[in-house]
């Protein structure tokens, strides 16, 4: 399993990062992505996510880690912006290559809850020129916990 | 020790980390969190609910009753929102 | 719901796909997409796809309907190749986009399953020399059926 | 009406379409599959067992017990395989 993880400002292109996926996997049936964006809200202006450097790339490596305990995959790239994001900016890239489109959609959604949940990231809005740290959801715990075992 | 302090946390204490002595009667990381929180100030409305906070040691995250030593790095943020 | 819907031989760019949905759709949170590749298999050297030309679209804008009646969807676009393809060569395209990721990721899979079991696409295998057609796999009925009610 | 043909079902009839003129007991996609297996030669081995075959009237699928007219398009095609 090929696994590709990185954080940082730059910006990514979700069609060459996919096809890199598949090249580096030599012949996987399936690549699922996700791409996740600063939604364009009424009154949101600016997106600025912080982390915990020392931290975020080993968590992530952990979930991708479990990913391949748990499915056949072939491989796997996260992707992870940082600092100060406009609506309408990627943030964040998930890619999982396997045989089987059943595993690639398991674990691309398994990846993106459990970084949702664990990865160590903060975002703050700037809403009507106002700064405000997002709240956590209850439901990203919910879409979790749905992995526990 | 090293602590370190995100988000908000960081926001309301005004630095992002310190140097700590840790003090022999200080075992868990919900013990440390409460002498921090006796610094009064900043550090008083950052540990104000512990609930509302979350923990790791050594960047693995961690619940209140665990240990901590004297060489841990030990972080305390609110739950993450990244993705 | 901007739906697009292409069937034909030419190739696609999964990242340029991507964007255009996301930019139709004005600030999307999530886009989840799936890419589907003819395998790299030991003695497979070509793949022909042929299809029902008057019924295939219409049967992908069916499914299409089905989702964003069942999800609340911003966008959807799917491409299916046809014709002569060979080992690593991308097949079919779908991309769902959605304000929140649970929504693109179940509409993505959904439309998979319908498209793998419901569409009319044929492959026939190039294989040590000999012409076989693909048999369909009782996993992906088993598959689709989880989307009954 | 319209009779078309695909995959390996088009290559054992050896053609992709044709026109059939309804007889007027013949109501039924499987009615419509027996007359043409009566055929013989390809069509026979073609519909040899219609466990195998799938069917759409007017692009739509069907079962077999589904009604046909004199106007409809009727195709018939193993399960598919794309995607």
């Amino acid at each position: 399993m090929i696994a590709e993880i990185r954080i940082g400002e730059c910006d990514f292109d979700a069609g060459a990062e996919t096809e890199a996926l598949a090249r580096r996997c030599e012949g996987p049936g399936a690549v699922t992505t996700f791409v996740g964006y600063v939604r364009a809200e009424p009154g949101l202006t600016s997106l600025t996510l912080e982390h915990y450097p020392a931290m975020s790339e080993r968590e992530m490596s952990r979930h991708v880690e479990e990913a391949a305990r748990r499915w056949a995959l072939l491989g796997v790239t996260v992707i992870h912006r940082v600092g100060r994001l406009n609506p309408g900016d990627r943030i964040v890239f998930v890619a999982v290559a396997a045989m089987h489109r059943r595993e690639a959609f398991e674990a691309c959604e398994f990846l993106m809850d459990y970084l949702k949940t664990r990865a160590p990231f903060w975002k703050r809005e700037e809403r009507d020129g106002a700064v405000v740290w997002v709240e956590a959801l209850n439901r990203d715990f919910d879409a979790a916990n749905r992995w526990r075992r | 020790m090293k602590l370190l302090y995100f988000a908000w946390v960081r926001q309301a204490i005004g630095v992002s980390e310190e140097t700590f002595d840790l003090p022999d009667d200080i075992r868990t990381v919900g013990a440390l969190a409460e002498r921090l929180r006796a610094r009064g100030g900043g550090y008083a409305s950052a540990f104000a609910e512990f609930g509302r906070l979350r923990a790791a040691v050594n960047q693995e995250h961690v619940p209140f009753d665990a240990p901590v030593g004297t060489n841990d790095e030990v972080a305390f943020f609110p739950p993450v929102t990244g993705g």
